[in-house]
């Protein structure tokens, strides 16, 4: 198990109106679909209630982990089946992503420098700079990447 | 994502429209690298793309080096802001040369 | 079953490129996931090559449909689960819901006529009026309700 | 969804501002048949209407034929693409007074 929790995110229970809400898909893992989750994950983080930034963020992140899924654990296969689960619970929005390919090399993830021209190696720390946890580990069904962002409403900059 | 080329005397513009993601930037890259080959100045309009990932970051900065190798210019114009927030987050707002208007990217 | 044909619609073969695409979604039975299931479908309708005004149409016409689903079968429920599938075939793009709860009186699907002022009655008249095929029935998982729609690029109107 | 309601001499108009749906409706129905009580013109700006389902459209139904019961009018303006065609489709676009503005609306 890889987890990374950032330092300057807190919480405070403040449940949202309305319950939790569940929205799980299977893709295919093909580019093509990708604007099509970008669409929806953006549209759930306003129904979340996060600012247009913080949306825009969200969702970067979100296309950033399906496109290393597909990029790097099924090495750009199209046909593959990947599963995305997005549940807002009372104070955050989290993203699970499970696939059948290669796992990921721990040793891997934000390894290369930011600040350097490099021509790849930038996905992993958007995902961690954006997120506030992100998971990566095994469960029976396959890899999993989990990934929360703590709603705005109890956000606390501590 | 939709790729025009327009050449002129002294540089050649990419008029950029749509998306540039993983399934995009492929084909971006190409494009750049080729019209490179045949202007000292190749600048980019982003004005029609509203999301760009590392992918496209990635291809961007391929370009910028090749660029800087045949001692060329690759400049950007035209960015909205969600393209300024990721060239932020990757902290690459400084490494690349960016203009508001194609008019001071062509000056 | 209950399956209902355009008249207008006829098809010629002529796959997309890229391959068939899937996207199966289990959703909470909430209207606040509507528009996020509209943001989805419409996105997809553009991939799919639908011009505005048909990924409109198809977008209201999945969004009455789910609608339906939420009010009728599981009467304003909203902890319920919706399974809704979609897919980008050769010819069509598809629509698949699935509920568990109460069954479609088949009898009242477009049984009120669409030219009076009435105050409801309409959503399945849209549905029909939009989709290509419309098709009502049991499977052992639940209520079935699949739509179709022929791509953009074989649509014949003879 | 959001609406604001701005009362004048002769009218009362409702601004609203995001999608209407099954989950939206009821509170617009609710609101618009609050307002219509203390005025003889209702004016409805769906100007910042970018989505409209068959629920809405049965509530602002619901809303006209209540005007009509009391001799009282309603009139829609500033709708957009997607409203107009969805009033197209329930057949429905000539039942309503619609007008482009609201200066034409309160006239
Ligand atoms: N979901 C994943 N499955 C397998 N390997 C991964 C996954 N995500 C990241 N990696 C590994 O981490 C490395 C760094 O990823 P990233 O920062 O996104 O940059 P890039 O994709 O440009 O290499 C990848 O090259 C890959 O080896
Ligand atoms: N998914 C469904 N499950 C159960 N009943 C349904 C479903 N869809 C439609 N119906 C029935 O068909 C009728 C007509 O539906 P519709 O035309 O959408 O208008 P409305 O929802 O305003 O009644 C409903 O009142 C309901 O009885």
């Amino acid at each position: 198990m890889n987890c990374h929790v950032n330092a300057h995110s807190g919480s405070q229970t403040a449940p949202p109106g309305g319950g939790p809400l569940t929205l799980r898909m299977r893709i295919t893992s093909d580019p093509r679909l990708l604007c099509v989750v970008r669409s929806t994950v953006s549209e759930l983080a306003t129904v979340c209630g996060f600012e247009d930034e913080q949306r825009r963020r969200i969702t970067l992140a979100v296309d950033e982990a399906l496109s290393n899924v597909m990029r790097h654990a099924y090495k750009n296969r199209r046909d593959q089946e990947i599963e995305l689960s997005c549940q807002v619970c009372s104070d955050c929005l989290e993203f699970s992503f499970i696939d059948r390919g290669e796992a990921a090399d721990r040793s891997r993830i934000c390894a290369q420098p930011l600040d350097e021209i490099a021509t790849g190696g930038r996905g992993t720390h958007l995902i961690r700079q954006i997120m506030d946890e992100v998971c990566y580990d095994q469960v029976s069904e396959g890899n999993r990447l989990r990934l929360k962002k703590y709603l705005p409403c109890i956000k606390s900059k501590a | 994502m939709m790729i025009a080329t327009r050449e002129q005397a002294e540089a050649t513009i990419v008029d950029i429209n749509g998306d540039i993601d993983m399934g995009t930037s492929p084909g971006l890259r190409k494009t750049l690298l080729e019209s490179l080959k045949a202007t000292p100045r190749l600048v980019v309009n982003l004005g029609g793309v509203r999301y760009i990932d590392s992918s496209g970051i990635a291809s961007l900065v391929e370009v910028l080096k090749e660029a800087r190798n045949k001692q060329k210019r690759l400049v950007l114009f035209g960015l909205n802001t969600a393209v300024r927030e990721v060239l932020q987050l990757t902290r690459l707002n400084k490494i690349f040369e960016i203009r508001e208007t194609e008019e001071q990217a062509l000056a």
